[in-house]
């Protein structure tokens, strides 16, 4: 096994944890934190597996533009889930 | 040759110091000390790793140099907002003896 | 009983997906449409990033409808929040640190998007994401300083205009050439800044148009009272 | 050479999952939300080294540049100033 594939495996085992960690999470402030931090990974995978463009788009979106609309969007209705 | 050398080296001491960081974050007590664990271990570690990839290939430099004054300027700054808000939400640092948080008594005068 | 058949169905779901990803020749060489595309791309758009040849070129009818949907979705969250009272952020100052280095780093932000989407057939990116770098940039400032304020008026300007000119250079294409989209300017050396036709035009109205309705979008988000 | 860059960065990713996962209150999360981001802008530079792509760096400066765009963010959530 190359150092590359254990690189993706680890990547994807934390993209897992992190997904699931933001889908049980009754805080939506926390669950925002844990897609941001699925988008941070998975990111690094697409750049990873070549597509520059794909990963570009992952940072530029997905890291800093959903995490602060959801969080505005949190600020403006409510933060814990019933 | 000895940019080769100054490179490995710069590369090698920026990754043990991006595992210090993590390690910091994990072991320390308090959300204060895992914050300069986090910053400064990490920050110095992305940039001696990013200048020693434009070291490593000259011609990287100049947009090797532009991405660390980019994590110098901005890793900080997020770091400092987060230790603020941490401390106006009300969690109390890490103290063997009660009284020495004098950053609580001081009143933050807004501008303008 | 629910339970037992949801896992009958996961089962059979898993099964298909598992059968289909086996069946994908991973690690082959490229073959058909994509090997297509590799080879030729330079010699027929003259841009060499082939996403973007494809993106703005090849599908370029696609990405007007895209950037048709971005604007109507801007539009709709404007119509659904919009209050005439609401004209203020309810922001706090920031501290001292974060006004002053937001000063310093917001042009620096919004001239990385500027080459993002002037080099779109170069380097990686483009349009869309050079666009979302500027609003994330003006956001900054937004949430630093509670007295900043956008132009309204010019930002549904600079939309209007940009997506006028992406449908003007479309026309131009049936007009001069054969059909929507065609390109009509000379490719120049594949490699250099300016090079591959309308393709940087292209990318410098949809940049221009994406940032405008990000900036409107989260200024109406931010300025509504709960 | 790279297998140590690699163990290295591996662990460090661990650790800050790790923290991620464990932390106590919502500031510890974003702690490690943050180390991420910064452990990943070094990672992508190095990884374009590895595959020897300049326009590969891009990615790594957008990254860079927006990052703290998030955090800061969810900061000033926190600080009840959004």
């Amino acid at each position: 096994m190359s150092w590359l594939m254990i690189i993706v495996v680890v990547l994807s085992v934390v993209l897992i944890i992190a997904a699931l960690f933001a889908v049980y999470q009754k805080d939506l402030l926390l669950a925002v934190i844990g897609t941001s931090a699925v988008s941070v990974v998975l990111s690094v995978l697409f750049y990873i597996l070549q597509a520059p463009d794909v990963a570009l788009t992952e940072a530029a979106i997905g890291v800093a533009l959903t995490t602060i609309i959801f969080v505005i969007t949190i600020k403006k209705t409510k933060r814990f889930e019933e | 040759m000895i940019l080769n050398i100054l490179g490995n080296v710069l590369i090698t001491i920026g990754v043990i110091f991006l595992f210090l960081g993590a390690l910091g974050i994990f072991r320390m007590p308090d959300v204060y000390s895992r914050m300069q664990a986090g910053t400064k271990a990490t920050t110095l570690g992305a940039l001696s790793t990013v200048i020693g990839v434009g070291i490593l290939q000259p011609e990287w430099f100049w947009k090797t140099l532009l991405i660390a004054i980019f994590i110098a300027i901005s890793n900080p700054i997020s770091s400092h907002a987060l230790a603020r808000g941490s401390h106006k939400i009300g969690i109390k640092p890490f103290m063997k003896k009660e009284g020495l948080d004098s950053y609580e008594n001081v009143s933050i005068e807004e501008e303008k | 009983m629910r339970k037992v058949i949801a896992i009958l169905l996961l089962i059979i779901i898993g099964y298909y997906s598992i059968d289909t990803i086996l069946k994908i020749p991973f690690g082959e060489g490229v073959k058909g449409v994509g090997k297509h595309y590799l080879e030729s791309t330079i010699k027929e758009t003259g841009a060499v990033n082939s996403v973007t040849a494809i993106v703005v070129s090849y599908r370029g009818f696609d990405t007007l409808g895209e950037v048709t949907v971005l604007f109507l979705a801007a539009t709709g969250l404007g119509a659904i929040l919009y209050d005439k009272k609401g004209k203020k952020r309810s922001l706090q100052n920031a501290s001292l640190i974060v006004k002053t280095s937001s000063k310093i780093i917001y042009p620096l932000i919004a001239l990385l998007g500027a080459y993002v989407f002037v080099h779109g057939h170069l380097t990686p990116g483009g349009g869309f994401q050079g666009g979302a770098i500027i609003a994330t940039g003006v956001l900054l400032m937004f949430i630093s300083y509670r007295s900043f304020e956008t132009n309204h008026k010019a930002l549904s300007i600079i939309e209007s205009l940009a997506g006028m000119t992406f449908v003007t250079i479309g026309f131009a294409g049936l007009i001069y050439g054969t059909s929507f989209l065609q390109n009509i300017l000379p490719f120049g050396i594949p490699g250099e800044l300016f090079s591959a036709g309308i393709i940087p035009l292209i990318y410098v109205a949809v940049g221009f148009k994406v940032g405008a309705e990000l900036t409107a979008l989260l200024d109406n988000l931010l300025k509504t009272i709960k | 050479m790279i297998y140590i860059y690699a163990a290295f960065i591996i662990l460090a990713v661990f650790f800050a999952v790790l923290r991620g996962l464990l932390g106590p209150t919502t500031s510890d999360r974003v702690v490690a939300l943050d180390n991420l981001t910064t452990i990943s802008t070094a990672g992508l530079v190095l990884l374009g080294f590895v595959f020897q792509r300049f326009i590969y760096i891009d990615v790594s400066l957008i990254y860079g540049v927006l990052s703290f765009v998030g955090v800061l963010t969810i900061a000033r959530y926190l600080e009840g100033g959004l």
